[in-house]
């Protein structure tokens, strides 16, 4: 923003902002109040018993019982929903029922790749997404237009897995241009690292690209029909000033929006990526704890990542605030 | 998702982090330079998560107890059991036991290993295994004579304690400090201090993904060869990582790339992509292999006759099964034992009902004459772990096609092992019919066989057979005093167990092993180890 | 307010048609008319799969696994030895049943709580608390959960991929509702004494419909998807109902050697739910309330 | 100027800033719509002209085209040519045609909320013209933004570089439109209605910068407007177009004085007078509707956020009586709407009483009110979202008998013949909205509110959507339905022209309060208070007798536009 705003106009919006912010964690608190029961409930009141799981094949029902006395899991519900609900609060997030390891440290040795994945298909999607979007709308209804809504339909009809598989076949096996599977951690060298996260995260992101290059151009379109557009072609502004200047930060709020509700749709493809191309992820992780029964490990992970599509999702509102100077909290 | 998997894994589902460049170029620098630390890269059929060998039969727990455990006695390729970490003495009237450690033996936390870490050992393996569990019932003392000797004194003799102990899988006996070996058995050991080949680097353990293990150097090895559990456990090569790799396909492009250098179970069907690759040898580590086999549930119908159990076993077969599970004839066998064809007690006794099956008609007749009155089999099938997914899926098809109403319930693995521990009623949450895998060796003997045992609602294995005939029958086996005389009664056993349908097996199968032509001296047994594999550039 | 000229009528409609549409490749007259005799043919298939179907979908012959695609087997079999071509019809049944079972039941359970949501205060407090929650937690975690906790029957597996959508559906009515109830129409109905029920059914419902029809088509492709994704991490429907997902998850392990296994129920699931996607499109295009948008002051 | 207004259209000099000659435009695609026909135009230097229609006449669509804006993908030119300078705007390249806006055309629309980017600052949007077309450092950019805006006269110009759309007003809005046209001083300026979105007092304010200005700096006006008092204010010639074709042009005085074409003459006709209507004998002294001490305030103290509540209606008094219209004008944010809505019980007032025929209405409860709801009906603003248009006409109709127990078929008879009573067929009864035109909408609209035969009607804006010629017709059907059925009209407008021709009684709102209360030929004849009086000074064409072709009575300067004010 160019120019100096004046000075009472910036203290008042940081307030609000600021206020804002407070409230929507605040907000939040119920929201994952609602996830933790959920989650917590729906993991009791169905069938499941992490002692068998634990014990093996030969286990006698005497041997079973007494492990599920060990693991805690003859409480009644309520006094285990509050224990739990206590440790949180205390920071304490519990110990795997079945390798006995803390979840917290699960849950760090699988942050890494998980993120990595995240933050790679981002990049590659916005990088990748917004300007076919872009154009897509600009030359809207020319055969350009058409293959943008066309790869990105696609995008939405291929399973991810089929993709990780077709991309592996030729770039990995056919031309032998990047290993088939594994995660090298960035600290062990980027081009390793690179060569390993690039076909994952393309394919992670083909989801991605079609639903942000729909959203962008859609909101381009709408955006390119507004007064100032015209405005700012009067003044004889070239197209490009005209697009990402004008209209692009015009419509920026509900990309940006649908960048957040994407989580949710990255999160789906992060589980199967991570299978595809065997990287050591959250996704797995929380996959192989539900097959597994591992309460407190489901629970903290479930928690988690809604808290992380909360606070994803409240970045993105507070981002709304730089795009629009509009928008007061 | 088979971390619990049964006996085998056709797909390996666990995760890997192995993993080096694909490009030619790269490969042959990267492949210099784990030259150094002569690093062996394994893909293992499931994910480790626990960490104590005794608290779960889980197979790739029992091979992380191999890894960083010995054991106390050993048991060589001919099947006899030998010294390992000791050696024995059987007083004449059969009663005492004397085991005398040998030298050397030294805990990684540097103190030796002494006789009372064998007995609080031995103790807490007498809790949790089978076979250990009827041991027990005639052990009137165990204790330490001084700090190399100890003394198990029974009430009666048990001819099979040797064997029992000397038992490549199942339980083995695997020997912790006294201080680990304290921990009751319900709960799992936090303390991995182990005295065996390999040292665990707990720093580098992920669950599920990852275990690391580094070359005990303090290990004094025997000084005989390696055979089986026995003999010397020599290592040669300074580190072992094992990984997972969920998805088979991608295991099998990772081997295939270089990437690994080891592939413990490689499906059948994908062998083809494999074999013509120079590189790797693929190889059965055992011609043992495993039995896959269908449980009845005995307490309820229709189940609970035996007529209609025979009908059962009339209308299944080994063939189709065998073929929807295997597809190739070198890795799969008919086998009509109980306890695994070549093994010493396997026998024909009995077999011939599942041997000419199926028999859709002799089967249909047979549930006529027994007044089937079309109750459901509640058929479990787990849809997530390739080695136990088909045989229900052939087994409804053939159950179907003798006129049985067949319920094919598809659950994931680990519901299947919930659901099977209940006793309930079908419409509660019970079931009829399941299917798992065993490998030969823990079920080549009636003390063994998890499944011979007649204790009903609370001894028995799922299904609950209540049949006090058979367990008199595995006691004589126990006391029997010649080797003659215990295959007879084997026999018996066996012809007795299908008669009443005690369960029945469907097959014999083999997985095939993939290594790397850089491997050398890979012990060929039913359990993979590390010992006596050497790694060259 | 005071506002500029509003009747509308030659130029200005003829510009706003033309230029407004918001999807190209309904421009193309071509598109949706291909997708909707692609989806027709898949769903005439799938209606007719008993009489088409050359073999019984579940019959396994072990003697003949993985065939190659021949005449008797135009898509080979697959590690049962079952045909794959009947187990693709077959399977188009199932997943069409998912997907419709699932924009069905989004819909319906959807719709009457976001007209609530949209119209009671306090009752919307409480349920977009909920809505909330439900929509935090990563959809497909939340299927895997519940089939592998509760079964996977066709129903858990319909309702596991349903419950995340329904928030969506929830939060579509309740803000096409907040909009519409704003409109002049709205209040004239108040003004003549319509009761709220007959409002709600009348004058808001209606509004609805539209971007509900756009939203049951998505809800339907991302219903078929999120099966075969389910099957492939294991936790879909059990393989004697085949369903394209399941069909391509058993057939995963010979993606390099057999890759019809996956090569054909792929390009069924594919080509339903593109046809489904652009038919969801062109509804949106021809429904597009803002066609006749009218701007504020 | 002089000079320039008396140059005659046919007479176009070389030196015409603009040239139109034989425009055609067409929709583009299959069958193409022809919007612009034949359409031929000059604007000669310093010469405001004005271009007057109705909408869908081609008025925009020619002054878009002018700049080479035509929508790409749905109209095109399709010959003709249009020369700015000389230079012809539909055979330049785009890049040069890039080089002309803002250098030797520039435009300002009717929006300036909508056309202003709302999320760049007012200098980012000045300061982009000027790198777009030359090489000014930035600080002549910024000497120059600054020159630019005071011209406009826009306060504190430090302040206002560093704001964003929203935080202006309109009126600076405009203003900074204004400035940003100008900045690089075209030679034609093309001003598409750019007054009708604000309120009059701003409208007037909006003119005399433009007229200013164009003194200033000799700039030619293309001026687009429906409004003919704007055009008789400011026009030096005139052009008239409907459906796409010039129906006439002339000098501002011949078209005032002496229209030749019958659509010129309509349009003439149509307009308002300005003076008061006759006043009419109170046929009743029953008080239908009557509001005591009225108050609105919106948006108090919720959980989280504390402030003041905005008041949008304060102590309001109002008293209407049967068979009479009472007025409430005042430009926007004043509050009529609001005290309509009240009076609907559409939303509940914070304070006071209105009483519906000696009822207390104010308190009641949803159930308490609805036999009450019968008696007072609205006439909505925007006839194409008060009828819900997935209805026919005669469910619309019938819905409120209906909901008073009305058997349906004795509702529907009631309908069509209400629809008659409006001026429409009676079969109309099972067509949708959408088939009928803005005009016809807002009978139906008003025949909705006479089945519930109310005693009181409250129009909120009802005839400012339409065009001037509908509108009179509605004015016409509103005041002869009040003779028929003897309802009282509560009549909320900001046309004071509208007002003085249908009100018996008028109150002037401000800023939520009545300032001025009374009857018609009183508040406007002879306003008592300054602001009434700024409200009718700033009427556009106040000077001028529409209907009878000639100036008003006692007007001293009968035509003059005088842009120096």
């Amino acid at each position: 923003m160019l120019g100096a705003a004046p000075t009472d106009f910036i203290a008042a919006r940081q307030f609000f902002m600021l206020a804002y912010i407070a409230r929507r964690i605040l907000a939040s608190v119920p929201v994952l109040v609602v996830v933790a029961l959920f989650v917590f409930l729906l993991l009791r009141l169905t069938p499941g018993d992490p002692a068998a799981i634990l014990a093996g094949d030969m286990a006698t029902p005497e041997q079973l019982e007494r492990i599920r006395e060990s693991l805690g899991l003859n409480e009644p519900l309520a006094s285990q929903f509050l224990t739990w609900i206590g440790q949180l609060l205390s920071g304490d997030f519990g110990r795997s029922l079945i390798s006995h390891t803390p979840v917290l440290t699960l849950i760090g040795q699988r942050l890494e790749p998980t993120l990595s994945l995240a933050i790679v298909t981002m990049l590659i999607t916005l990088l990748l997404s917004i300007p076919m979007g872009v154009v897509a709308a600009w030359r809207h209804g020319s055969l350009t237009d058409n293959a943008v809504m066309a790869m990105s339909v696609l995008g939405f009809s291929i399973p991810v897995f089929v993709t990780g598989y077709i991309l592996i076949q030729i770039f990995a096996i056919d031309l032998r241009l990047f290993p088939v599977q594994g995660f090298k951690s960035i600290g062990s060298g980027v081009g390793p690292f690179l060569s390993r996260i690039v076909l994952p995260a393309f394919t992670l992101a083909t989801i991605y690209i079609a639903l942000i290059a729909r959203m962008t151009r859609a909101a381009m379109l709408e955006v390119l029909d507004e007064d100032y557009v015209r405005t700012a072609r009067a003044k004889g502004l070239s197209e490009r000033v005209v697009l990402f200047r004008h209209a692009l930060r015009n419509a920026a709020v509900p990309i940006l929006t649908v960048v957040g509700t994407g989580f949710a749709l990255m999160i789906s493809g992060v589980v199967v990526t991570e299978s595809v191309f065997n990287i050591p992820g959250l996704g797995r992780l929380t996959v192989d704890a539900i097959l597994a029964r591992d309460y407190p490990v489901i629970q903290a992970l479930i928690l988690l990542t809604s808290g992380i599509y909360v606070v994803i999702n409240l970045l993105i509102d507070i981002s709304y605030a730089f795009m629009d100077p509009r928008i007061r909290y | 998702m088979s971390i619990f998997s049964p006996a085998s894994a056709f797909r390996p589902s666990r995760l890997v982090r192995s993993a080096l460049l694909a490009s030619a170029l790269a490969l042959g620098a990267l492949a210099a330079g784990p030259a150094a630390a002569q690093e062996i890269r394994a893909v293992m059929h499931s994910g480790i998560r626990v960490l104590d060998p005794v608290i779960t039969t889980a197979h790739i727990t029992r091979n992380h107890g191999y890894m960083i455990y010995d054991t106390l006695l050993g048991m060589d390729e001919n099947l006899k059991p030998q010294p390992q970490m000791a050696s024995w003495t059987v007083s004449d009237d059969k009663l005492t036991y004397t085991f005398t450690l040998r030298d050397g033996l030294k805990w990684t936390d540097g103190k030796p290993v002494t006789s009372a870490d064998c007995v609080a050992s031995l103790k807490r393996w007498g809790e949790r295994d089978g076979g250990a569990q009827l041991l027990f019932k005639y052990v009137k003392g165990l204790e330490p004579k001084d700090d190399k000797t100890f003394v198990m004194t029974l009430s009666q003799p048990f001819s099979y304690a040797i064997e029992l102990m000397a038992k490549p899988s199942g339980l083995p006996t695997f020997i912790m400090p006294e201080r680990v070996a304290k921990t009751p058995s319900s709960e799992s050991i936090t303390d991995y201090t182990g005295s065996g080949p390999f040292k665990f680097v707990e720093s580098e353990f992920e669950p599920g993904v990852r275990a690391v293990y580094e070359k005990n150097e303090d290990y004094v090895p025997r000084k005989e060869p390696a055979s089986w559990t026995a003999g010397g456990k020599v290592v040669k090569v300074d580190k072992v990582t094992w990984v997972v790799m969920p998805d088979a396909q991608t295991a099998v492009n990772a081997i295939n790339s270089g990437e690994i250098d080891y592939l413990e179970q490689t499906p059948t069907d994908l062998l083809p992509l494999l074999e013509a690759n120079p590189e790797l040898t693929v190889m059965t580590l055992t011609d043992l292999g495993y039995q896959t086999m269908g449980r009845l549930n005995w307490l309820y119908p229709p189940f609970d006759k035996v007529e209609i159990r025979r009908a059962a076993m009339a209308a299944l077969g080994q063939e189709p099964i065998l073929a929807a599970l295997v597809g190739n004839p070198d890795y799969q066998s008919k086998c009509g034992s109980m306890y695994g064809c070549n093994t010493p007690y396997a026998t024909e006794a009995g077999d011939e009902l599942i041997m000419k099956g199926p028999q859709p008609e002799v089967a249909k007749k047979m549930l006529d004459e027994a007044g089937y009155d079309g109750t459901p089999v509640v058929l479990m099938q787990p849809t997530d772990v390739g080695s136990v997914a088909p045989q229900p899926v052939v087994a409804a098809q053939l159950l179907r096609q003798a006129g049985f109403t067949v319920d094919l319930q598809p659950m994931d693995w680990q519901t299947l092992v919930t659901r099977r521990a209940s006793q309930s009623p079908v419409a509660q949450g019970g079931w009829n019919m399941f299917f798992t895998n065993w490998i030969i060796p823990e079920v080549w003997s009636p003390i063994n066989n998890p499944m011979l045992n007649g204790g009903g609602k609370e001894a028995a294995w799922f299904g609950w057979p209540d049949d006090p005939e058979l367990d008199e029958m595995r006691v004589k086996f126990a006391a029997a005093e010649t080797e003659e005389e215990r295959k007879t009664i084997a026999a018996d056993i066996q012809k007795h167990a299908y008669d009443v349908v005690n369960y029945i097996p469907v097959g014999e199968y083999k997985i095939p092993t993939t290594v790397s032509k850089k491997l050398s001296g890979i012990v060929k047994m039913p359990v993979p180890v590390f010992w006596n594999v050497e790694k060259s550039e | 307010m005071e506002r500029r000229d509003a009747t509308a009528d030659a130029a200005e409609p003829v510009i706003r048609r033309q230029f407004l549409p918001k999807v190209a490749l309904s421009d193309l007259r071509l598109a949706p008319t291909i997708a909707a005799v692609c989806l027709a043919v898949i769903v005439i298939a799938a209606l007719l799969a008993p009489l088409i179907a050359p073999y019984d979908p579940i019959a396994m012959n072990p003697m003949e696994r993985l065939a190659s695609a021949s005449l008797t087997h135009p898509f080979g079999t697959d590690a049962y030895g079952r045909d794959v071509f009947s187990r693709t019809l077959y399977g188009a049944r199932m997943s069409l049943i998912i997907g419709v079972g699932a924009a069905l039941v989004a819909v319906l359970v959807g719709l009457p709580l976001g007209l609530l949501a949209g119209f009671f205060r306090l009752l919307d407090a409480v349920l977009m608390r909920v809505m909330d929650g439900l929509m935090a937690i990563p959809s497909i975690l939340l299927a895997i959960a519940v089939v592998s906790l509760a079964g996977s029957s066709l129903w858990t597996v319909l309702v596991a991929i349903t419950i995340p959508e329904i928030p969506r559906v929830v939060r579509l009515v309740r803000s096409v509702v907040l909009s519409a109830r704003e409109e002049p129409y709205v209040e004239a109905a108040i003004a003549v004494g319509s009761s709220l029920p007959k409002i709600m059914w009348r004058h808001l419902m209606p509004n609805t419909l539209a971007p509900l029809i756009v939203q049951a088509t998505y809800v339907c492709a991302s219903a078929i998807l999120t099966e075969a994704i389910l099957s492939f991490l294991g936790a879909g429907i059990g393989t004697e109902t085949p369903s394209w997902g399941n069909i391509m998850s058993e057939g995963r392990l010979y993606f390099q050697l057999k890759p019809g296994l996956i090569f054909w129920p792929g390009l069924f699931l594919s080509l339903s739910i593109l046809a489904i996607n652009i038919l969801g499109d062109t509804a949106r295009d021809v429904l597009d309330p803002r066609l006749g948008k009218k701007r504020d002051g | 100027m002089g000079a320039a207004r008396n140059t005659d259209a046919a007479a176009a000099a070389e030196g015409d800033v603009l040239v139109v000659e034989n425009l055609v435009v067409e929709t583009t695609g299959r069958n193409p719509v022809r919007i612009i026909d034949d359409v031929s135009l000059t604007v000669a230097p310093g010469e405001t002209v004005c271009l007057v229609g109705e909408s869908g006449s081609g008025k925009s669509v020619t002054s878009l085209a002018t700049m080479g804006l035509l929508p790409k993908g749905a109209l095109a030119a399709r010959s003709g040519r249009i020369l700015v300078e000389g230079e012809d705007v539909l055979s330049a390249r785009p890049s040069r045609l890039r080089q002309m806006r803002a250098t030797r055309m520039s435009m300002i629309f009717q929006e300036p909320m909508t056309a202003l980017n709302p999320v760049l600052s007012v200098e980012a949007q000045l300061d982009e013209v000027l790198s777009a077309h030359g090489s000014m450092n930035a600080a002549d950019r910024r000497s120059r933004i600054r020159e630019i805006l005071s011209l406009v006269h826009l306060p504190d110009v430090e302040r206002m570089c560093g704001s964003f759309p929203h935080q202006l007003s309109g009126g600076q809005r405009q203003r900074v439109m204004i400035a940003m046209a100008l900045v690089l001083e075209p030679k034609l300026l093309i001003a598409d209605e750019p007054t009708t979105a604000l309120d009059v007092t701003t409208q007037k304010q909006i003119l005399k910068l433009i007229a200013e200005i164009q003194e200033r700096l000799g700039t030619s006006v293309l001026f687009i407007t429906h409004d003919m008092g704007v055009v008789a204010d400011i026009a030096d010639r005139v052009y008239v177009m409907r459906h796409g074709k010039l129906v006439e042009s002339g000098r501002i005085d011949t078209i005032l004085t002496k229209p030749e074409r019958d659509y010129t003459r309509d349009l003439l006709t149509a307009v308002p007078a300005l003076s008061p209507r006759a006043a009419r004998r109170a046929t009743s002294k029953e008080t239908v509707l009557e509001t005591s001490e009225l108050g609105m305030v919106y948006g108090r103290a919720s959980l989280f956020r504390k402030r003041e509540g905005t008041v949008a209606a304060e102590k309001v008094d109002l008293r209407l009586t049967r068979g009479r219209t009472l007025g409430i004008v005042g430009e926007s944010g004043s509050g009529k709407s609001t005290v309509a809505r009240c009076v609907m019980r559409l939303i509940d007032p914070t304070s006071g009483s209105i009483r519906l025929r000696g009822q207390e209405i104010a308190g009641l409860s949803r159930s308490a009110l609805r036999p009450w709801r019968k008696r007072i009906q609205m006439i909505f603003q925007d006839p194409n979202r008060s009828l819900n248009p997935r209805l026919t006409v005669g469910d619309s109709i019938t819905e409120g008998p209906i909901n008073y127990g009305t058997p349906k078929s004795e509702a529907r008879e009631r309908a069509r013949q209400l629809l008659q009573l409006v001026g429409l067929p009676a079969d109309a009864i099972d067509r949708h909205p959408h088939q009928f035109s803005g005009g016809q909408r807002q009978r139906i609209a008003i025949a909705r509110a006479l089945a519930m035969e109310p005693d009181v009607l409250v129009a909120d804006e009802a005839v400012s959507a339409l065009d001037v010629s509908v509108q009179a017709q509605v004015l016409d059907l509103l005041d002869d339905i009040q003779k028929r059925l003897g309802v009282a009209l509560l009549f909320i407008t900001h046309d004071l022209r509208v007002a003085a021709q249908i009100c018996d009684d008028v109150a002037v709102m401000q800023r939520g309060k009545v300032v001025e209360y009374g009857p018609t030929a009183e508040v406007l004849g002879n306003p008592q208070q300054a602001y009434t009086r700024e409200l009718i000074e700033a009427a556009p064409g106040r000077h001028w007798d529409f209907p009878n072709f000639r100036p008003m009575p006692g007007a001293e300067a009968p035509l003059q536009n005088s842009p120096g004010g």
